[in-house]
């Protein structure tokens, strides 16, 4: 990991100022209405100081390819759980044809 | 955490390279887990956060979102001198690691102060006699007046503080857990057992760290922040 | 209900055979599986049995036509299986227009029914032969599930929630009702029976006992008590919607969306008006947790259901019952 | 092909009179000290062995006492509060404290590193760890069920977990909660291990198939269990504190708390069965002296049925009013999950084609299981149709599937790799007529006391029933004296098991001739496994070329 690959602490000097930008602007954003959006922003910015942390902080960007592999299958179930249960909660009300 | 030895090479092991790997793949496996056991929070917090849309935008409209917004700087903040102690140790600089890790312990402890300010606002109401106002432990104690909400508006917005509590506690109690293992990790550096060569228990706690860092990187919009403010 | 040693359960309703149609199927898919495959392994190992320990068989890797032949064929059964599975599903959901609806609560550790016409059953349920029942189905405490084998249906009655089902029986005869979702204590005796009768018994049965009061009259009753009147009414001064001819409908909400006005939403807007507030109103009325059962619920949904629509110029809409009716 | 030409004496008789090796784990070291702090992964597998039996024997006493009051439509044996609170615990004890540990932490604990030519598992303190939390998470439920019992099923459904039931759910869910952590430890250890401890020369397609379905089980350990295990923390959190999640009173879907819980539980089916068939695929291939068929196929297999097992879970909810569309979909990849089980049981049918197939005790399980789990795989089926699920479901079908499948499926699996391995484990042999009369047994025992089951399913008879209609008495009686020879027949390899634990004939370091890196040691092994690390420069599976034998220590 690390050892192979030093990063410079400007680099995370550099991170740390990005990460709080977006904070800020998480905070800013939410001032605004912009309708259906909100949640899609928030969790962008989200996602995008998530991906930073875990690039640079956390060395995935110089890791092994198996490392992004668990990540990535942390997070995939994850979506399989949110996404499996809400298709119920989404669809619960929707009319039955007369089919069958 | 993963089975990190205080500096040589484990019997089972042929080097410290098959040792750092085991080490780190373990790590991010638990790290994997907890995402996982986080999510099965987020997952009940998406369902009941589209089912009950304005009780929670009412619930999240009473969280503080400056000091949540301040907890996050600070949290980012005890991520990025994590990440020096790390950097410290790789290029052997092995005082700046203890202090950079003091440094996290620090920034940990203003996060949870500030949380604790938090919770004591929310339950402190709760005891005594009553009237309870202001109480929003959920419960019967529970003050929905507060949130001006009533009927089943009042226990939507009962979700939402349950959910709260859950999520940021749980996340509190992973940063009180991960307290005494920087400690631990800082005796030894203090001691000097790690070296550019070898020094994945901090890698380790680095990692966990960073994890901890992520959870509240989505707590904070996701509860504070809900409906434009 | 049978007696003895049956081995297969009566059929009693249209759906029964639709579902033993599948079952069948799927009891054949499984015989020849099973024993073709138990058979080839007993004839495998009597035939290849070791005769000698130095005897090393000689290697065989694999086949990708079998792998591929032994995929497909077994997919291919499931397509079956799933596509007519979905199709009686689907049937079971989806109750006819024209389905006379009961009312069934259930409550550990009984099941308490009401009938359109009012007549009220505990653990019991008369309905005639050749006509579809809807059932609305509902729990006051934890979860059930209402099982009628010779029907062969069950759904759980949810806490909170209407869930609907449907059968039309085609047998006269006495049929186990169960409890098939773990309930407590006594879940094994929170059963009942099903009496499916000949129409014109049926309408004797019906005939017989004390005079009923319809779900839908004791809703109207409901209705006055409460004085949901005084501001779900017709004149242009209303402070509430007026309920006739909404129930089926969709309807304009103040945020700009619509909702279908099923039982699922009046039952919502009795107990958490402001929730979803119908355009054009105020969310003034009182919320209703805690005051009403589930049976009354019930019967007011039965009553918006039975009004007639208004006189064209109104303008129809969803319920809010008035804030004086509070108690 | 195979005539009879070669001379036949057995292998085993003809070596002179064996003896155990000088050195090997059981007498490393003496005493309850060398045991209880022991880090070798060998003796941490025994310390579940005896943790896992002692909670199967305990949750098979629960179970006669269940079909002993079923005996009589009345009950009359026990009451009705009595009769929840039995299948509870023993559905609570089977699932979470002998199936799912079972044969990953014995067998795969003591295997894994053998398998792979490795000294231990990647982090043995952590090994011993999940042996200690299981055993912390078993005095917490044992708790509950002592201290007056528990009467929610193992299913925890709310709101009556949560609002209703006042027994000790709070006890059993905390632990549940710290047992799934044992199971997570575990999980994380196998793959670690595998990951990165391989003997050099030990490529992925080099690996027996029993790695290649634990790799499978410990994913869903990993991925799984922290969702049950937060789900029943927030169960607790309702109950203890009041806070909402699911009580439909404070607001909470209880039906979110069933996706959650099957989120996990579906998947936990083959946490129990996948390591079962990882054992199949070993004694197939052994007792039939031949390279299995379709290596490749049963392998990824594995995965398959991993991956695809987080998406099925919503066909336990068929009849909750569950949305018709989402029931569609998840009905869809249920029949999906099925195929790669078919794949498995066709490729090990074919291995025995043109094989030299031993009857030895641990094939005649790997039959049973082929038998019982294809009928117990088939019936599943019947619970993914949709149309049919809603009969079906909540009765004694579904008793009768789960149990082909996890009785039928994983304890035959379990019994056959502990025989198979019992000499690898003890250094001695276990009496091949015993063994022999008790799997017969078992497998008569076995399908006397389900395969009525189904039969009463299907007429309607409800599952957790403490009373029942008349008519369904015989079918009761039969399955309850099914029960009685089961019991006999598990009790039966209890005793010599135990007995050849000391007077069992000394067995040689690979008794059947087996290929794969654990023959290739002592028998026990030492306590670094391997004298040298083995260097692995041939395919899996070689039963083609003469066997090796183990180099002295």
């Amino acid at each position: 990991m690390a050892q192979h690959h030093i990063v410079s602490w400007k680099l995370y000097l550099g991170i740390l100022l990005v990460l709080c930008v977006l904070t800020v602007a998480t905070v800013g954003v939410a001032g605004h209405d912009f309708g259906a959006l909100n949640t899609p922003i928030a969790l962008a910015i989200a996602v995008a100081k998530a991906t930073l942390v875990v690039l640079f902080f956390m060395h995935v960007k110089y890791s092994p390819r198996l490392t992004t592999l668990v990540l990535s299958a942390g997070f995939v179930f994850l979506l399989l759980l949110i996404v499996f249960t809400g298709s119920d909660y989404i669809s619960r009300n929707w009319p039955i044809t007369p089919a069958g | 955490m993963s089975e990190a030895h205080g500096g040589p090479l484990a019997h089972h092991f042929h080097d410290l390279d098959q040792q750092r790997e085991a080490a780190s793949l373990g790590m991010w496996i638990f790290i994997a887990q907890e995402i996982l056991f986080f999510g099965g929070l987020f997952g009940v917090y998406t369902i009941y956060r589209n089912l009950y849309y304005e009780a929670f935008a009412a619930g999240s409209h009473h969280l503080s979102w400056k000091l949540g917004c301040y907890n996050t700087l600070v949290l980012i903040g005890s991520s990025f001198t994590m990440a020096m102690a790390v950097y410290s140790a790789a290029v052997g600089r092995k005082r700046a690691i203890v202090g950079y890790i003091l440094a996290t312990i620090l920034l940990g402890a203003v996060f949870l102060g500030v949380k604790y300010v938090e919770y004591h606002e929310k339950i402190a109401p709760c005891f005594g006699d009553g009237p309870h106002t202001g109480c929003l432990v959920p419960g019967a104690r529970f003050d929905a007046g507060a949130l001006q909400l009533d009927g089943a508006r009042a226990r939507e917005a009962q979700i939402y503080f349950s959910l709260y509590f859950a999520m940021t506690g749980l996340h509190a109690l992973h940063m009180i857990i991960g307290v005494p293992i920087l400690l631990w990790v800082a005796k030894n550096a203090a001691a000097g057992l790690y070296t550019p060569a070898w020094h994945t228990p901090v890698e380790l706690v680095g990692l966990y760290w960073h994890f901890v860092d992520i959870v509240w990187i989505f707590l904070f919009p996701l509860l504070y922040l809900i409906g434009h403010h | 209900m049978p007696t003895g040693f049956p081995l297969f359960p009566e059929q009693a309703s249209t759906l029964a055979s639709e579902v033993d149609g599948l079952y069948l199927y799927l009891v054949a898919v499984t015989f020849v599986f099973s024993v073709g495959i138990a058979a080839v392994l007993v004839y495998f190992a009597i035939r290849y049995r070791r005769r000698s320990e130095s005897y090393r068989p000689e290697e065989i890797h694999g086949s990708l036509l079998l792998e591929v032949v032994w995929s497909v064929i077994p997919l291919g059964l499931c397509v079956v299986m799933f596509v007519w599975g979905a199709q009686v599903f689907f049937h079971m959901n989806r109750p006819p227009d024209d389905a006379m609806t009961v009312t069934v609560v259930g409550k550990r550790w009984m099941w308490k029914v009401q009938h359109p016409t009012g007549q009220r059953e505990i653990n019991e349920l008369h309905v005639p032969v050749g006509k579809p029942v809807k059932i609305m189905l509902t729990s006051e405490d934890v979860i059930h599930s209402f099982f009628i084998p010779a029907f062969r249906m069950k759904k759980d009655a949810i806490p909170g929630r209407y869930n609907v089902v449907w059968f039309e029986p085609t047998k006269a005869g006495t049929y186990h009702l169960f409890c098939a979702e773990y309930c407590g204590t006594e879940h094994s005796k929170m059963i009942g029976r099903v009496v499916v009768l000949e129409p014109d018994a049926y309408q004797m049965w019906l005939a017989g006992g004390p005079v009923p009061v319809s779900p839908a009259a004791a809703g109207e009753r409901l209705f006055t008590e409460r004085n949901c009147a005084t501001c779900h009414r017709a004149d242009s001064g209303a402070r509430g919607p007026v309920l006739g001819g909404i129930f089926g409908k969709r309807i304009a909400l103040q945020n700009g969306e619509t909702v279908m006005a099923d039982e699922a939403y009046i039952r919502e807007s009795i107990l958490s008006p402001a929730a979803r507030i119908v355009a054009g109103y105020q969310p003034i009325m009182p919320p209703y947790q805690g005051q009403l059962t589930e049976e009354q619920l019930l019967q007011l949904i039965a009553y918006i259901q039975s009004l007639s629509p208004p006189p064209a110029g109104t303008a129809p809409a969803s319920p809010t019952p008035s804030p004086g009716a509070a108690q | 092909m195979n005539s009879g030409e070669q001379d036949a004496r057995k292998t085993m008789s003809s070596q002179a009179p064996l003896t155990l090796p000088k050195r090997h784990y059981l007498n490393a070291d003496y005493g309850v000290r060398s045991w209880l702090l022991t880090t070798d992964h060998k003796r941490i597998a025994v310390l579940y062995l005896v943790s896992v039996t002692a909670m199967f024997f305990l949750g098979g006493a629960y179970a006669v006492i269940i079909r002993l009051n079923l005996l009589e439509p009345t009950g009359s044996l026990v009451t009705a509060e009595t009769y929840n609170k039995l299948f509870t615990a023993h559905g609570v004890l089977m699932v979470f404290f002998f199936m799912i540990p079972a044969i990953p932490a014995v067998l795969g604990n003591f295997l894994l590193p053998l398998m792979l030519g490795a000294r231990d598992l990647a982090f043995p303190r952590i090994n011993l760890l999940s042996w200690y939390v299981y055993v912390v998470g078993a005095a917490f439920t044992m708790y509950a069920v002592v201290a007056g019992g528990l009467d929610t099923g193992w299913t925890f459904y709310t709101p009556y977990s949560t609002a209703f039931s006042n027994t000790n759910v709070i006890a059993a869910g905390v632990g549940i909660f710290i047992t799934g952590f044992s199971s997570i430890l575990t999980g994380l250890n196998f793959i670690v291990t595998i990951h990165t401890m391989r003997a050099p020369g030990l490529t992925w397609f080099r690996l027996p198939l029993f790695v290649w379905a634990h790799y499978a089980t410990s994913l869903i350990q990993i991925l799984g269990t922290p969702v049950v295990a937060i789900t029943i923390l927030l169960v607790a959190m309702e109950r203890a504190f009041h806070f909402g999640f699911f009580d439909p009173a404070r607001g909470g879907d209880p039906i979110l708390f069933q996706h959650l819980f099957w989120f996990y539980s579906h998947p936990a089916v083959y946490i129990m069965i996948l390591p079962a068939m990882g054992v199949i695929s070993e004694l197939v291939t052994c007792f039939s002296r031949k390279k299995v068929f379709g290596y490749g196929f049963i392998a990824i297999s594995s995965l398959a049925i991993a991956g695809l097992s987080f998406m099925v879970w919503a066909h336990h909810m068929f009849v909750t009013g569950l949305s018709v569309y989402a029931a569609m979909i998840f009905s869809a990849l249920s029949f999906l999950v099925a195929i790669p089980s078919a794949i498995k049981v066709f490729n090990w049918v074919a291995t025995l084609y043109r094989g030299s197939i031993s009857w030895q005790t641990p094939m005649l399980y790997a039959f049973g299981f082929i038998g019982l789990f294809t009928i117990g795989g088939l019936t599943g089926l019947f619970l993914a149709t949709l149309g049919l699920d809603v009969h079906v479901t909540d009765t004694y079908f579904i008793v009768a599937h789960f149990h082909y499948i996890m009785v039928g499926g994983t304890i035959m699996g379990y019994l056959g790799g502990l025989h198979y391995w019992w000499p690898k484990i003890t250094g001695r042999l276990y009496p091949e007529w015993w063994a022999r009369v008790s799997a017969v047994v078992v497998f008569i025992g076995f399908n006397l006391t389900f395969f009525p089951q189904f039969i009463l399913g299907y007429l309607g008879m409800p599952r957790r029933y403490h009373v029942y209609p008349p008519e369904f008495q015989v079918l009761n009686v039969m399955s309850s004296a099914g029960a009685s020879i089961l019991g006999v027949g598990y009790l039966i390899p209890m005793v010599y098991l135990a007995w050849s634990m000391r007077y069992g004939k000394v067995a040689p370091s690979n008794p059947f001739q087996s290929t794969g890196l654990e023959w290739r040691t002592t028998s026990p092994p030492p306590t670094e496994n391997f004298a040298e690390t083995p260097i692995i420069d041939e395919e899996v599976y070689d039963y083609a070329s003469p066997p090796k034998e183990a180099r002295s220590v």
